[in-house]
């Protein structure tokens, strides 16, 4: 594989890369016949579907993989020396050195139970003779640089104190510590929300500036990818597809595969001069050829009364100390939050993480005790209901879980995890509950003999059907999907919210759409609600809030969104890197009183 | 010479609680006792009076016991000193009395004390012990292991219910024995030194002792017989075959010697049957269905073969026996063994079969819808449940069906009127145990059977006679042997009533038990009693050389 | 944390009442008897009279009264006066008394602590040394052959009891091979070098009776939860920044590994209070265990009581010190 | 609407019955199929070997006491002369009874508290300082008084050997749940917080159908390591309680006491301890083997092939 790039003897080299698992006792290769390589400087990434081998081809390079049930084959040479075949000694001396590398998952990667500080210090010390003053000056420096607010106070501080985006962060400035000729990113932000996903991004580019270090980048998101790699490999079922400069990929794609995974990336500010929700095109993976978009029909009754209206809803979580557990402080996580829904209408909910969202979901079908505020749920008077009733209204109402594999039991076949909501409430026989989840089971694409399966046999994608099926087996009026969407790849993202706006068109259905993806929520919605720290601060119909924010957080949150065009590489944002502020209260915290200002038909905006 | 031979250790494999003796009368704590406080007189290994602190046994011939029976003099020998260097007085001895019939004391052995108006002291070398009524055996109260001297001077502010409180007292009591205590910790281990005011300068040879205490009778011979490590082991109750095994080492002997314990099945003469409720193994209950007919009773005792429960569980440690009073051998009677003694199961067969008893479908005898079908209890011990299995099977040959248990002995001994498993509730058919008598004399033993002496809720369950047997003949011997004093007549009299037991079948004796110890070769002067503690002559113990 | 601490000792008061009345009902209710053990030849008269001396002819409640204050105020108090010399009121005051041996019940437990400790304490240490890098090992090469022996032998470590695998220790070791003592002495004081010989050899064979029992269930323990470490992502971290392979298993794996095994390990610690009452009546080591074996067989109720509630506090202790260790190790977990 | 799932893992599972699959899994466990051959081989030696070596166990032959083995007695004989083949047989029949009864008892209890108390915030204090309280209480006196209570009535009801079975699993069973419970409960506070749970709630599921079928099913693990050493402890405590007088009567030879009575006859006939601590080994290790095979094979995350 030649590469434009390559005028300069390449840092890494992969050649002919194969790597086989011994699944059952027998050889399984993942990755065939990887070829590619990288200069100095130089930013690569390689994008593909979820389980397509980019991680496996990552570990290779590291020799990272179980050594019992992996065979690794080809060549990966690290300037002239042939990896693959060093000693384990030698090797171990080249990660973390000549090649660091950041983990997939931020939140489990970190070792829970050392600070930070020492980790971060380890790197330093396994490979220098270094006094552990020094390398304590050296992590705080390393710390300062990735933008870790006082750094030195955090040395001690374990990880489970930083949050989700300041672990990442720590895990980079781990990675940097010994200075590597080149730096491995397995996606690095894929599970973060947009502002501390630029936060992250900004942050490599500018450490690649100073450090002059090459990066492979791993993701599947194409926002990202344009924005930060100079070529882009693609991988499609364990095998290298098509590779080449970013641009060229992006607009002069060949291989299918490729274009199917363009044409599902949302583009913010795609819908600007539509009023409805819109599909996402679907491609065929094997021709390339996209299906035409069918438009929706506006299914929003506006004219009735509303399915779900909710005034002033107010949920805290109370922190107690002391030695009698007295009440010192409350988490004001949802605080008088007011909406409504109306059949078959999409109510997205946005906003950065920890702002409340989930919470306001679950709040409304009591699954969290509101503290106090009213919700009228298809003529149920939710606060007011006995354990009985509750249990009957929650048929009107499903939720859609963040994390499906999460919210699936991993001992129940989903043929009855689909099924056992209807046998719960008596609603038929066992043979009807078969036949109904069956026809569910098709609709969200899925076959009807997948119902003896467990839930760790089916992609992530399938799963989130999974979880829709299971939620509109009561016939719900209303689904809360919070997150729904947002740590799936982008063709599977794509279907599922096709699939989602299908349904609303079939079963005018309304949604809660809880998320971060501001792409998705510009497709999917008619209406948006953005929450900053418990309340809703702006609310409005979707052209509205994405044409005309008014609010500054809202205005924040677009500018946060990664663009999928590489022609915008490299400018950067500038966002500010501040903490991320806390709705901890103290007790007799009193609220201030909000007021909303009208700026258009049905678009408020809270006046500070 | 006195401490030339270094260190005694003598292992008891249920440990020691306290050194008074007084106020635990535990075997094992009256036998550690004796190495330190000892009694006026005591008997020597063939169960004979010898005077021990006294110049000569009193009787009447001596003038020492007076016409009337009614009292006894006992002269102390001159020059006896306490270990602390304290002469030893007839105040001492007057003290040990008061002692123990202290009000609120709980004395162990008040009832040795019993018919004594008072005990004074004529001069420092002088006791009279004074009787209310007439005493014909008049040796009971001061002598034996049970009662040694306690010193005045240390006992003095612990008399009745502050006794408990004098813990240093009653763990390491001033004596007159050959040994001082040197530490005592409970339940575990002992430590002597010799006493250096022992009346006989070259005694004892040893100059200190250490009596260890706990874990099992087998490991015990084991450390005696196999491995060495200890002198002397009290109490080797162990399959015989056990026992050869550990002597093949070479390191040790067995010391064998027979008191007055007999191992017997005590029968049921009422019914236990639970549907009586209150009325339950008493009187009022009624006749037991089955064992009330005398063929009954001595069927059973004609299947066992008594040789056999001796070989598999107490080799050298028994005797095959048919009577209660075993021994000495003045009392020993030998009226029943020619019936008893050997196994006959067709003799018991046929006995069976004479009084109706036939034979069913499962094997079993019944009559009249009774079936001869009996709960067997006996406490928990290996070599009990040895004898209940052989017991078992040769009853199962004569068509008898037994359903064996058996209890903790805490429970079973205890005595707790709450719990359905005493041996005196007798909430079963047969049970088995031991029991004997203190010192040479059974009179008192023999009064167990008396009719008054029956346990019912009235009194507590407490009496003794635990086969509710009831004999008017039986009242007049046993009251007759009380007023006798002519020793050749009361052993005529005791075995009277001892026959009269079997015969009638109010239990059936099974073995004679000896004590059986081990002692290491290197140890000398041993001399097995079953009449006293086994330790009583420790002072004439060597290290052979 | 701290606050923690103190309310869970707060709720800790009522509950070991609670439990000290139970205790006390249930030895009342038992049918074992303190004179079961007397010669039979003690008239009934006379044993009624040793029953009152002992107090057992008061009810119930007058006798759980009586303990509770022995314990909770005499006994306290004596403490106080022996450390500190001063006398508090008339200074004399009814001490919690044992029937059988009718001396102190706390001086009887003082007496046996030492034993007790050593033998039984020393065993769960040395189970636990031997337990871990079994466990590691076990874990680190798991379904190898060491993994499989390991397995087996831990798994009849546990099936077969100590009272036979003690006999047949000493039937090789002492009595044929005569290499260590059957008997314990708890008299021996350890002040020179061939004092401290004898006191090893004395220990070597209860204390590997009881550490095989021992490290068979902690080794359990420590595989399991090394299995469940080794695959964490963070191992792989460690590695990917050119960590020795020993470092991560013995500092990264290892550490978060013990953090279940320790609090398993701190619940276990009261059972060494309550001492191994086979392994102690087999070699004579007359420990806590032997104790209260032979004080229940007694129906010795005062020691008994005393034995248990001591035991009880100490379940309760330890349960919370177990919870709190897990927040100290394990600096993600917070009570408050 | 078209599916396009590429990474669907291809998993050979045809419409076979749950447990033709669980017996699929199952088979692949070595461990477990070994400790399934040697527990089944238990079960025939004790159950149908009584039918081939027709001695009685509680036949008493003293003249042949403490022999070896030999043709007529394989295992040797006793000191009394009781068979010790025919006696390992029979002890068989009441430890293995006496064991998986109890231990399924003791499960029972313990799966109960451990789950009652890591469900339900308000009843976790309470059931744990019961806990507390069973695990401080002395244990003889306990046996002692419920035996005391509930014998006669027992026996009455049901025989002597019935009745004391009963009691003695209940004792057994009563004793031994507390540490069960400790650990289910860590682990139920642990599944229960997941995300699983609250969807099953947010369907309107009832709370005891919640525990039923989505806590227990993810605690069973733990539940399982509890059963297996849960026999090995009903075997040896029920050996501990006739060496009390508080178990069987002395004719009913149960391993555990077989052991306990041969152990001082060790240098005599070792084959009197041998081949009762033989079995108890062995059956605790395959059933613990047996145990590890089941978790695996419910755990649906183990593949199949
Ligand atoms: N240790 C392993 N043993 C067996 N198979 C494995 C192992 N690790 C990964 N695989 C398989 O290899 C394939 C590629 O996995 P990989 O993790 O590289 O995917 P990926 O492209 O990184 O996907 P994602 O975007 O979801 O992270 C998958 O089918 C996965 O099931
Ligand atoms: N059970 C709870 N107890 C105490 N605080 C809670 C609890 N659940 C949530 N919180 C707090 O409430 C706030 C809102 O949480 P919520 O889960 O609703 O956020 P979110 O908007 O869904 O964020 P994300 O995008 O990360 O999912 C957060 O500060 C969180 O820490
Ligand atoms: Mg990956
Ligand atoms: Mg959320």
């Amino acid at each position: 594989m030649t590469s434009n790039a390559s005028d300069k003897s390449p840092i890494l080299r992969v050649e002919n890369l194969t790597t086989s698992f011994r699944v059952n006792g027998q050889w399984r290769s993942v990755v065939r016949n990887m070829s590619f390589s990288i200069a100095p400087r130089e930013t690569v990434a390689i994008v593909g579907e979820s389980g397509s081998g980019k991680s496996v081809t990552s570990l290779s390079i590291m020799r990272l993989l179980p050594r019992s049930s992996s065979k690794i084959e080809g060549k990966v040479l690290l300037g002239d020396q042939e990896l693959l075949a060093l000693p384990e000694e030698r090797m171990r001396q080249v990660r973390g050195n000549d090649i660091s590398m950041i983990f997939q998952e931020p939140m489990t990667s970190l070792n829970p139970i050392f600070p930070i500080g020492k980790q971060i210090a380890e790197a330093l010390t396994v490979h220098q003779d270094i006094s552990s003053a020094a390398a304590k000056a050296e992590v705080i420096r390393l710390l300062e640089k990735v933008r870790i607010p006082n750094a030195k106070g955090r040395f001690d501080e374990y990880p489970h104190q930083f949050s989700g985006g300041m672990r990442q962060r720590v895990m980079i400035a781990m990675a940097l510590a010994s200075r590597p000729k080149l730096l491995i990113a397995d996606e690095p932000t894929t599970a973060l929300d947009v502002t501390i996903q630029g936060q992250i991004l900004d942050l490599i580019k500018e450490l690649q500036d100073e450090e002059g270090m090459s990066v492979l980048f791993i993701t599947h998101d194409m926002g990202v990818v344009a924005e930060i790699a100079d070529r882009t490999i693609v991988m499609f079922r364990g095998e290298q597809v098509e590779s080449g400069a970013t641009d060229d990929i992006f607009h002069r794609g060949q291989h299918p595969y490729t274009r199917a995974l363009l044409a599902a990336v949302p583009r913010l500010g795609s819908m600007k001069d539509r009023s409805l929700p819109l599909r996402f095109p679907v491609v065929d993976v094997q021709s390339g050829e996209a299906q035409p978009m069918a438009e929706v029909t506006d299914t929003v009754a506006k004219t009735k009364t509303p399915i779900l209206d909710v005034r002033d809803l107010t949920t805290r979580f109370a922190i107690r100390s002391g030695i009698l557990g007295r009440q010192t402080g409350a988490v004001h996580a949802v605080e008088k939050v007011s909406f409504q829904l109306f059949e078959g209408e999409t109510l997205s909910l946005v906003g950065e993480s920890g702002c409340g969202k989930s919470t306001t979901g679950r709040s409304v079908t009591r699954l969290i005790e509101p503290s106090s505020g009213e919700v009228t749920l298809d003529g149920y008077n939710v606060m007011g209901l006995d354990r009985t009733t509750l249990r009957t209204m929650r048929r009107s109402i499903q939720m859609v879980f963040q994390d499906p594999f999460a919210s699936l039991n991993p001992r129940m076949s989903i043929g009855s995890a689909v099924m056992e909501p209807f046998i719960e409430h008596r609603l038929g026989s066992k043979s009807e509950a078969r036949d109904k989840a069956a026809d569910l089971l098709v609709k969200v694409g899925l076959s009807p003999d997948m119902m003896s399966r467990y839930p760790h046999e089916f992609s992530g994608g399938q799963r989130q059907r999974i979880a829709i099926a299971r939620a509109l087996m009561l016939d719900p009026k209303v689904i809360v999907a919070d997150e729904a969407v947002s740590a799936l790849d982008v063709s599977i993202k794509a279907q599922v919210c096709n699939l989602l706006l299908d349904l609303q068109q079939s079963l005018n259905l309304a949604y809660l759409f809880i998320s971060h993806d501001m792409a998705v929520v510009e497709r999917v919605s008619h209406r948006v609600a953005v929450m900053y720290l418990g309340e809703i601060v702006e609310i409005g119909p979707r052209a509205a809030i994405f044409e005309n924010p008014q609010h500054p957080y809202t205005k924040k949150l677009m500018a946060a969104v990664p663009v999928p065009d590489p022609s915008r590489r490299n400018i950067k944002r500038n966002l500010s890197i501040e903490e991320i502020k806390s709705p901890v209260r103290p007790t007799g915290f009193v609220p201030p009183v909000r007021e909303y200002r009208q700026v258009g038909e049905g678009h408020l905006v809270q006046v500070a | 010479e006195r401490g030339t031979d270094g260190d005694l250790k003598i292992l008891f494999w249920q440990a020691v609680s306290t050194m008074n003796p007084y106020l635990s009368g535990g075997t094992k704590e009256i036998y550690a006792a004796s190495m330190v406080i000892e009694p006026l007189a005591r008997y020597d290994e063939k169960g004979v009076l010898q005077p021990w602190l006294v110049t000569e046994i009193p009787t009447l011939e001596n003038g020492g016991v007076s016409k009337d029976m009614k009292s006894i003099t006992w002269k102390i020998k001159p020059g006896i000193k306490w270990s602390d260097g304290s002469a030893f007085t007839a105040d001492d001895v007057v003290f040990t009395w008061q002692y123990c019939t202290a009000p609120d004391g709980g004395c162990a052995q008040k009832a040795q004390f019993e018919g004594i108006s008072s005990v004074e002291a004529l001069d420092p070398l002088t006791v009279k012990v004074s009787f209310s009524e007439p005493k014909y055996y008049p040796y009971g109260a001061l002598t034996g292991a049970q009662q040694p001297i306690l010193q005045k001077a240390q006992f003095k502010d612990c008399m009745g219910a502050k006794a408990p409180g004098c813990t240093s007292a009653n763990f390491s009591p001033i004596g007159t024995g050959p040994f001082v205590v040197k530490e005592f910790k409970p339940n575990d281990v002992i430590t002597f030194t010799a006493n250096p005011n022992f009346r006989d300068p070259a005694k004892p040879a040893f100059a200190t002792a250490t009596l260890k205490g706990g874990g099992d009778a087998a490991s015990a011979a084991r450390a005696v017989l196999e491995t060495g490590e200890y002198d002397y082991g009290w109490n080797m109750q162990v399959e015989p075959e056990v026992l050869a095994t550990m002597m093949q080492a070479g390191k040790g002997k067995l010391e064998t010697a027979f008191g007055t314990q007999v191992e017997r099945i005590v029968i049921n003469w009422t019914n236990p049957d639970p549907k009586l409720g209150d009325k339950r193994s008493t009187v009022e209950g009624g006749k037991h269905p089955a064992l009330s007919d005398p063929a009954v009773r001595r069927a059973l005792s004609l299947a066992i073969d008594r040789d056999i429960i001796d070989e598999a569980g107490y080799g050298e440690a028994g005797k095959p026996t048919c009577n209660i009073v075993p021994a000495p051998d003045a009392y020993v009677s030998t009226t029943n063994d020619s019936w008893c003694l050997k196994q006959d199961i067709d003799a018991a067969n046929k006995l069976l079969d004479d009084a109706g008893w036939k034979k069913g479908g499962d094997g079993i005898r019944a009559k009249d819808g009774v079936k001869l079908s009996f709960l067997y209890q006996t406490s928990t011990n290996s070599v009990r449940q040895g004898t209940q299995a052989l017991v078992k099977d040769w009853w199962s040959q004569i068509g008898v069906d037994a359903e064996l248990r058996n209890v903790s002995a805490s429970v079973f001994f205890g005595g707790d009127p709450a719990s359905p498993d005493t041996f005196q509730k007798f909430y079963a058919d047969v049970e088995m145990y031991t029991n004997n008598f203190d010192g040479t004399d059974p009179e008192r033993y023999l009064a167990e059977w008396l009719c008054n002496k029956i346990p019912s809720p009235a009194n507590g369950w407490q009496g003794q006679n635990i086969p509710r047997y009831c004999n008017p003949e039986y009242d007049k011997i046993v009251n007759e042997l009380a007023k006798t004093a002519d020793l050749g007549k009361r052993a005529e009299l005791a075995k009277k009533a001892n026959d009269l037991l079997t015969t009638e079948g109010a239990h059936i004796p099974l073995i004679h038990r000896g004590q059986i110890s081990s002692r290491s070769v290197t140890l000398q002067g041993v001399k097995m009693t079953g009449w006293d503690s086994e330790l009583w002559n420790v002072a004439d113990w060597s290290r052979k050389k | 944390m701290f606050t923690y601490t103190i309310r869970r000792l707060m709720f800790a008061v009522p509950t070991l009442l609670v439990i000290s009345f139970v205790i006390f009902a249930l030895l009342d209710l038992a049918p074992n008897d303190p004179l079961g053990e007397l010669p039979l030849t003690i008239p009934p008269e006379v044993r009624e009279q040793i029953r009152a001396s002992m107090g057992l002819d008061q009810p119930f409640l007058i006798r759980y009264l009586h303990w509770l204050h022995q314990f909770f105020v005499n006994e306290p108090l004596n403490i106080f006066e022996q450390l500190t010399g001063i006398t508090v009121g008339d200074g004399e005051r009814m001490r919690v008394l044992s029937w059988a041996t009718r001396s102190p019940v706390v001086d009887l437990i003082v007496q046996r602590l030492p034993q007790t400790l050593w033998v039984v304490g020393m065993a769960y240490v040395f189970g636990i040394l031997i337990a871990i890098p079994v466990g590691v090992i076990s874990a680190y090469r798991q379904y190898s052959i060491f993994d499989q022996i390991g397995t087996f032998i831990t798994m009849v470590g546990y099936s077969v009891p100590t009272f036979f695998t003690g006999i047949v220790l000493i039937v090789i070791f002492s009595s044929y091979l005569q290499w260590f003592p059957s008997i314990y002495d708890t008299n021996l004081v350890v002040n020179d070098w061939a004092s401290f010989v004898q006191q090893v050899k004395q220990m070597v064979l209860p204390v590997t009776v009881l550490a095989l029992y021992n490290a068979s269930q902690i080794a359990r323990f420590v595989r399991a939860s090394m299995l469940d470490n080794l695959s964490q992502d963070y191992v792989r971290t460690a590695r990917a920044k050119g960590v020795k392979e020993k470092v991560v298993l013995l500092v990264h794996v290892l550490r978060n590994s013990l953090i279940p095994v320790v609090t398993v390990i701190a619940l276990g610690v009261p059972t060494i209070f309550s001492g191994a009452i086979i392994t102690e009546q087999i070699f004579r080591v007359n420990g806590l265990g032997q104790l209260l074996i032979t004080a229940v067989q007694g129906a010795d109720i005062p020691l008994v009581q005393t034995l248990t509630f001591i035991f009880a506090v100490l379940i309760v202790l330890f349960n919370l010190i177990a919870d709190v260790l897990y927040g100290i190790l394990d600096p993600r977990i917070r009570y408050d | 609407m078209t599916d396009i799932a590429l990474t669907t893992p291809k998993v050979a599972t045809d419409a076979t019955t749950p447990f033709g699959m669980f017996w699929r899994k199952f088979r692949r466990h070595k461990g477990g199929v070994a400790g399934l051959i040697v527990f089944t081989a238990i079960l025939l030696t004790v159950y149908v070997g009584p039918l081939i070596h027709t001695i009685d166990p509680n036949k008493i032959d003293i003249r042949a006491k403490n022999q070896g083995p030999s043709l007529a007695h394989p295992f040797g004989t006793d000191n009394l002369g009781h068979d010790m083949l025919a006696q390992v047989m029979a002890g068989g029949q009441i430890s293995l009874a006496v064991g998986i009864t109890a231990m399924l008892l003791a499960l029972l209890l313990g799966t109960l508290v451990g789950v009652l108390s890591g469900y339900f915030r308000r009843l976790d204090g309470p059931l744990m300082r019961l806990t507390d309280l069973f695990l401080a209480l002395p244990l003889l006196p306990l046996l002692l008084v419920i035996i005391m209570l509930f014998r006669d009535t027992l026996r009455g009801a049901f025989g002597p050997e019935t009745g004391i079975f009963i009691l003695i699993v209940f004792v057994i069973g009563i004793t031994s749940w507390m540490h069960t419970a400790r650990i289910v409960r860590g682990d139920v506070l642990a599944v229960k917080s997941q995300e699983f749970i609250i969807a099953a709630k947010s369907s309107g599921m009832r709370e005891y159908r919640i525990v039923l079928r989505h806590i227990l099913p993810n605690v069973l693990s733990s539940i399982m390591v509890s059963a297996t050493l849960g026999i090995a402890a009903a075997i040896i405590t029920e050996s501990a309680l006739s060496f009390l007088g508080l178990g069987f009567p002395s004719d009913f030879p149960t391993w555990g006491r077989l052991l306990f009575d041969g152990a001082n006859f060790l240098q005599i006939t070792p084959s009197r301890v041998i081949w009762p601590g033989l079995a108890i080994s062995l059956t605790v290790l395959s059933v613990n083997y047996i145990g590890d095979a089941i978790r695996d094979a419910l755990d649906p995350r183990t593949q199949v092939h």
